[in-house]
């Protein structure tokens, strides 16, 4: 049996919550982890102040109650697993580069900001700035995997340079915007601008969506990748079709702005 | 040397004050001349005031009002002070708002007041030009003050904003028909375009007016910019943005052939969707073109002193705006510590807006949460947000009667002289008596605090 | 969908006045109240000057007057209003991350109601 | 207030009164050092440490519209380096954010914690003064003060195109009042107006022609400066930075920039940036055994290296066609331009100093070529153009390189090889900065570069600006954490800790000027600028704490 941490009560204000974490609570006591330290508008607090605190530390954390105004949580996380059981804050995930994260509904903004490995699942809807860099970074997340089962918001992979982010539901605009290299996968619709500025990369979608007019149509084909990617997203738990792992690809060259080595492939319905 | 704010000529009871500041919009021209009735505490004449100008100060009377209300009862400014000084006191997560009809002065108290709550600032910037604020975070900007534009510039577009209304001087001071060092012939030296989605008041100036489809100023700047830089475009932009490509490449040899060129940009890009990847696109756009000719991409800013916001918060904190302090050192995020979201998502638990009012030009979501909790309002006017209000000061006209200092929107400070006195306090007097009591109250309830936490001990 | 519309609020000289004399007198309420519609748009939904039509948005509901202007000036399917109270009411509340609402660029459904 | 503390049983530096770490009592009243104290004043037990006068900084770049941008362009840097407020026993401290280019609170404290009381903002547009101003008052603890831009001066230009001499003259005292600064910079001259009029271009070479002034060179705005700054006898001469800066071979120009005073007092700014061989366009050399020659033999000369530290840097500076240049070097999208009317251009860019790139070694070995190849510390000090070569914050670091030789070589070994195979060898490269010499580098070489007479030794009249540091064989961890800092008589640092907050002075100059010279800069600035002559100058307000500096006529 997991460390199960039990919400108490919602709290009046957002609360930053980055010492709930595995690494944080490795070999604790469940007294040293009710005095670990949350923040609670400008004010600290503990997490037993907020949290009824049981089971065994061992590596996996459940969090169960309404979390939706828990900031930061599992930041930095490098391994073990932490189990949300209704909807996360933002920035859940941030900076994490190891172990898992499962969110049971939704997630809000800044899911797995400059995340470096590991992988976040949201059972639910995600926010905006799913997998991005904060602002004035160049760089974003470098490894990892985030999986969305539901949409996502504006600016999915904004300057991911690796790893991988699918959406099993529709994203917002700017999917994949000034990306350096990574994959993106949208199994529904795209917003508008998808790829702008984009270096290298692959974002694929199984719906059509209208190109920047820097993007050129270069192919249509099968690529061999994309199964690989389509049948590993099919084990976690997204509806991937036959048709897609078989189908063809139309693929579209750009940004020409930037480097035009990136790609954005649209599924030849 | 003296004070900028005291030169002043007087005969009997008329006054008259040379090289004034207006700060109603973001051009703060300092040529006014005011003509001022001391005896009436009247402004009876504004020489070289636009029409919003001549506004601000012909219309400008000390209203008879309370000096505070309490729960729209009336109130003394001390009494106002302290009830204000509770609620914040006793916030865990309370917000300023607001600050771009102030002195300099007044935002560094703003500032310091936040730093020692542990609670979040932000400026009128993220409703205005927070956007290329961010964008400028992303890919930087060429820029100058606006004596470089109106000496050099001999290509000028403007974009998504409309001067005529806004700014109404913007032409004549700074950029069509100004004459400068080498642009003796005012118009006659500058090509003037105007993009936009309609036909404003700016664009009979305009030399040429292209007009943009709603809603794809992002794809004809990404357009242009991929011309610049000779790379491929598609023509399927003629249909999506509806301008030609003969047009868009004539506008791209105009810039890349220009000895000055300029990007003025308005709301028209940061309020619509791609918000700050549109004004990363014009910002860019500017920058691209240094590789042919100097060329610069610039906001024009709405109110008076919304530039000094930006310049005092970024000196204090490192940041420009939605900056919050609840850890005990400051921390950046637009979308999350900006005044919209905080009140939108019901986080801020109480507000202190300063120069502004959300309560009328905010979306209805975030004012159904301002009546929620405890707000504090400074203003010299009755305003919507003063309306739902639990403490609301009036204060005294910034630029009018009281000095300072403000920031013109291409970052020129500039000292603002005063005509009349006014039996109101000063915005920075209310911050700075906020400030102390908050910090007697903040004292008190860390003894208590400690007094408590010894007395569990010994229990 | 005919009468999906683009809603264009920006400012006027007449609101920027209005607002510093008083946001609680006639001058601005007009100012702020009053929406510029296509001509072409106006004779095809069966509007006149000065009726009056209630503006849906996602998140909020207004009734205004309108007023028509020339192809020239505003393109069909296009709208303008100043800013103002309405406008608000009418304006987005999700930022994207960004802190700002869409506030220029404003999808509505007109309906005319007198 | 107890205004009297004695400093007992430390090892004084103090090379301005010839002291070298001899143990003797310092006293202190009211702000000030005296020869003596009553006998029951409160000590301050300094047995075991290194007692010196507080830093002195000569060239850094920590306020203003530039360094503001720098600020708003990177909340990346400043996320990872926090500032938190503390609550001391009377007053609080404000929060900040660190980084290459510190919020204002934050560099003021950060100063303080390494010892340095005195830090000087090197580069100001004059129309922006009022910014300088503001945000340097909001720059705790440490005095400070800032030079004007003067050497893309529009109005001056058109004077000296006419040779009106004696109008410059009274002009430049003129801005010099209006602007409550310090001296003059000279930042490449003559290079804004191709950079702002003719497609970004720039000036190589001392006797171009200017764009639009064929009458004027770069040559001859140097020695009008030159000679007008020491005409006024201004405490600091004509601060410069050299046309040419980063670019290959541009060490004839430094020389050349240098003969042109013609014996005359000059301060030549971050000279490292201006000490390479190799052809235009190519792989730069070192010319520092030259450059350092040249400054060896001539007194008239004093420099500021300008070290160039691994790592996170900022590059800002109103050599805009420099970071222009730059920008090629860079992987950052971030390019900052902005043009102020008829005085300054400026030029910023997020940049790195990698230890692997021959380019950045190469600088790196070239600036402690020149520390090594200095004879007079006197005439040659430490700076690193913060945040320019690196921040104010590795000082430390560098002072151990310079006095430890072990380190130094363990470095050069983890450099790009190429570029190290490239310095001379010799004895130099074995020499060891004594306690002594980094006393004056740090404190009383740019302290009398300065002209401050109050500060940078600890002779009675000095200013209580004093530094004590525990000793230490790692010299970088002894300079990084003094024990005691002392601000105007006021333990700032107080074993270690910081006690107290404090509001440093404004230094500035005053000299006398004609004032019927108002009547030929006014027409300029409303025909040319955009805002009122009388709206331009500062008023008092702008500096409530400062000192007037006085210059040799006063």
């Amino acid at each position: 049996m997991s460390l199960r941490l039990n919400l108490k009560k919602k709290p009046d204000v957002p609360v930053e919550a980055d010492s709930i974490c595995p690494d944080k609570m490795e070999g604790l006591s469940l007294k040293d982890i009710s005095a670990l330290p949350l923040h609670h508008g400008n004010e600290q607090i503990t997490v037993g102040d907020l949290f009824s605190i049981t089971g065994k530390v061992n590596g996996e954390i459940c969090l169960e109650g309404d979390t939706s105004r828990f900031k930061m949580v599992g930041a930095s996380m490098s391994k073990g697993r932490l189990l949300i059981k209704g909807s996360i804050g933002q920035h859940v995930g941030v900076a994490m580069s190891g172990g898992e994260i499962i969110v049971g509904k939704n997630a809000d903004n800044w899911v797995g900001p400059e995340m470096s490995g590991g992988r976040i699942t949201v059972k639910g809807n995600a926010g905006h700035m799913v997998g991005c860099a904060y602002r004035g970074g160049q760089v974003g997340v470098t490894g990892g995997e985030i999986i969305i089962h539901g949409n996502a918001g504006n600016e999915a992979g904004n300057t991911m340079r690796d790893g991988l982010i699918a959406v099993g539901g529709s994203c917002g605009d700017f999917t994949g915007i000034n990306m350096l290299a990574g994959t993106i996968i949208v199994l529904g619709e795209m917003g508008w601008r998808t790829g702008a500025a984009m270096k290298r990369g692959t974002i694929i979608s199984m719906q059509d969506t209208e190109m920047l007019p820097t993007f050129t149509y270069a192919c249509s084909y099968r690529p061999d990748f994309l199964r690989l990617y389509l049948r590993h997203l099919r084990k976690l738990g997204l509806p991937i079709e036959d048709a897609w792992i078989s189908g063809c690809y139309h693929r579209w060259s750009g940004d020409s702005i930037e480097l035009n080595r990136g790609e954005v492939l649209i599924l030849d319905r | 040397m003296m004070r900028v704010a005291e030169k002043a000529k007087s005969e009997g009871n008329i006054k008259i004050v040379e090289d004034a500041t207006c700060t109603f919009c973001g051009c703060l021209c300092d040529d006014m001349v005011l003509t001022v009735d001391v005896d009436a505490k009247k402004i009876t004449k504004a020489k070289n005031a636009c029409v919003l100008g001549k506004a601000l100060f012909l219309n400008y009377e000390e209203e008879d009002r309370p000096f505070a209300l309490i729960g729209g009862k009336e109130a003394t400014t001390a009494e106002a002070v302290e009830e204000a000084a509770q609620i914040l006191a006793n916030a865990r997560f309370p917000i300023i708002y607001g600050m771009s009809d102030t002195t300099c002065e007044t935002q560094r108290k703003a500032v310091g007041l936040m730093d020692m709550l542990g609670g979040t600032i932000d400026s009128t910037t993220s409703v205005c030009h927070g956007p290329t604020g961010m964008a400028l975070q992303g890919v930087g900007e060429s820029t100058a003050t606006l004596g470089e534009i109106k000496n050099r510039a001999d290509l000028v577009i403007y974009w998504g904003g409309n001067p005529a209304e806004s700014l109404p001087r913007h032409f004549a001071r700074y950029a069509v028909t100004a004459k400068g060092m080498y642009t003796p012939n005012r118009k006659k030296d500058r090509t003037i375009v105007n993009i936009d989605v309609r036909h404003t008041k700016s664009v009979p100036v305009a030399d040429i007016f292209i007009q943009v489809k709603p809603g794809a100023d992002f794809e004809l700047l990404w357009a242009l910019r991929a011309l610049v830089k000779n790379r491929h475009v598609d023509p399927n932009i003629e249909k999506k943005t509806g301008v030609s490509m003969k047009t868009m490449k004539d506008l791209v040899e105009r810039m890349k052939n220009c000895r000055y060129g300029v990007l003025f940009f308005g709301m028209g890009l940061t309020m619509t969707r791609g918000r700050h990847f549109n004004s990363a696109a014009i910002l860019s756009l500017g920058s691209d073109l240094n590789e042919y000719t100097h060329f610069i991409a610039t906001p024009m800013r709405g109110h008076g002193n919304v530039t000094g916001a930006d310049t005092v918060v970024a000196w204090q904190t490192g940041y420009p705006f939605g900056v919050n302090f609840s850890r005990g050192y400051p921390k950046f995020n637009p979308g999350e510590f900006t005044a919209t979201d905080m009140f939108v998502r019901g986080d801020a638990d109480a507000g202190l807006i300063l120069a502004s009012d959300p309560g009328s030009n905010f979306t209805q979501a975030a004012v159904d949460h301002m009546k929620k909790i405890p707000m504090i309002v400074l203003d010299p006017k009755y305003t919507h947000t003063a309306k739902l209000a639990r403490v609301a000061f009036t204060t005294a006209h910034y630029g009018i009667n009281v000095p300072g200092t403000a920031y013109r929107s291409d970052g020129v400070p500039i000292e603002l002289r005063t005509c009349l006195d006014s039996k109101y306090p000063s915005d920075e007097e209310v911050i700075t008596a906020i400030y102390r009591r908050v910090e007697q109250l903040l004292i008190a309830k860390k003894r208590s605090k400690g007094a408590n936490n010894k007395r569990q001990k010994a229990a | 969908m005919d009468k999906t519309m683009i809603l264009v609020p920006g400012r006027t000289t007449k609101q920027g006045v209005g607002l510093i004399d008083s946001k609680f007198k006639k001058d601005y309420r007009e100012a702020t109240t009053t929406v510029e519609i296509n001509v072409e748009d106006m004779a095809r939904l069966g509007l006149e000057d000065g009726c009056k039509v209630k503006l849906r948005s996602a998140d909020g509901v207004v009734t205004v007057k309108c007023t028509g202007r020339r192809t020239e000036d505003l393109p069909p399917g296009l709208m303008f209003i100043a800013y103002g109270p309405p406008t608000s009411k009418l304006m987005g509340k999700d930022t994207a991350a960004s802190g700002m609402p869409l506030s220029k660029h404003l999808e509505v459904e007109l309906k005319r109601v007198s | 207030m107890g205004s009297t503390l004695r400093i007992v049983n430390g090892r004084v530096h103090d090379p301005a009164n010839g002291v070298d770490g001899k143990t003797r009592d310092i006293c202190i009243k009211d702000g000030k050092i005296v020869k003596s104290v009553p006998p029951k004043t409160k000590c301050v037990d300094a047995k075991g440490m290194v007692v010196m006068p507080g830093g002195v900084d000569i060239h850094c770049h920590i306020a203003g519209a530039k360094a503001n941008i720098a600020r708003k362009l990177q909340p990346d840097d400043h996320r990872r380096d926090i500032h938190r407020r503390m609550e001391l026993e009377k007053i609080n401290t404000r929060s900040g954010t660190g980084g290459t280019v510190p919020s204002t609170f934050t560099t003021g404290y950060r100063y303080a914690t390494l010892g340095y009381t005195t830090a000087m903002e090197a580069a100001a547009p004059p129309l922006l003064a009022r910014h300088t101003l503001e945000e340097l008052d909001d720059t705790p603890v440490i005095d400070k003060g800032f030079y004007i831009l003067m050497g893309n001066n529009v109005l001056l230009y058109k004077m000296l195109q006419e040779e009106r001499h004696e109008e410059i003259r009274n002009a430049v005292a003129w801005w010099l009042n209006a602007t409550k600064s310090y001296t003059t910079k000279l930042v490449s001259p003559g290079s804004d107006e191709p950079w702002k009029g003719h497609r970004n271009a720039t000036i190589t070479q001392l006797n171009d022609k200017i764009d639009g002034f064929e009458q004027l060179t770069p040559r001859k705005i140097i020695t009008s400066m030159v000679n007008t700054v020491d005409d006024l006898g201004l405490p600091h001469p004509v601060h410069i930075h050299c046309n040419n800066l980063g670019h290959s071979g541009n060490y004839k120009t430094t020389l050349e920039t240098m003969k042109a005073a013609d014996g005359r007092r000059i301060h030549v700014t971050h000279i490292q940036f201006h000490s390479y061989g190799g052809k235009p366009d190519g792989e730069p050399t070192s010319k520092a055994p030259e450059i350092a020659e040249y400054i060896n033999n001539n007194p008239n000369i004093t420099a500021d290296v300008g070290q160039v530290m691994f790592g996170k840097s900022t590059s800002m500076t109103a050599d805009a066609p420099l970071a222009w240049m730059l920008t090629r070097y860079s992987n950052d999208k971030r390019w900052v331009n902005a043009d102020t009317e008829c005085e300054s251009g400026c030029g910023i860019i997020p940049f790195a100093y990698q230890e692997r790139v021959y380019t950045h070694a190469l600088q790196w070995a070239t600036g402690l070529e020149l520390f090594l190849l200095s004879k007079d510390p006197w005439r040659m000090v430490l700076s690193t153009d913060h945040p320019n070569g690196g921040a104010f914050t590795s000082y430390p670091r560098l002072i151990r390189t310079l006095m430890d030789r072990e380190f130094r070589k363990q470095q050069m070994e983890s450099v790009n090889q190429r570029a190290v195979a490239k310095i001379k060898r010799g004895h130099h490269m074995e020499r060891e900065y004594t306690l002594q010499e980094i006393a004056i580098i740090t404190r009383a070489g740019p302290a009398r570069i300065l002209g401050l007479k109050n500060k940078g030794h600890l002779g009675p009249g000095a200013d209580a600006d004093i530094t004590i540091y525990d000793e230490h064989e790692d010299k970088e961890l002894m300079f990084s954490a003094p024990r005691y800092v002392i601000k105007d008589g006021r333990l700032i640092i107080d074993n270690h800790e910081f006690r107290n907050n404090h509001e440093g002075k404004i230094l500035h100059v005053s000299p006398l000027y004609d004032e019927g010279i108002e009547d030929v800069i006014r027409p300029f600035v409303e025909d040319f600028y955009t805002i009122r002559f009388d709206n331009y100058a500062v008023s008092d307000h702008y500096a409530p704490r400062r000192e007037v500096i006085p210059t040799t006529k006063q």
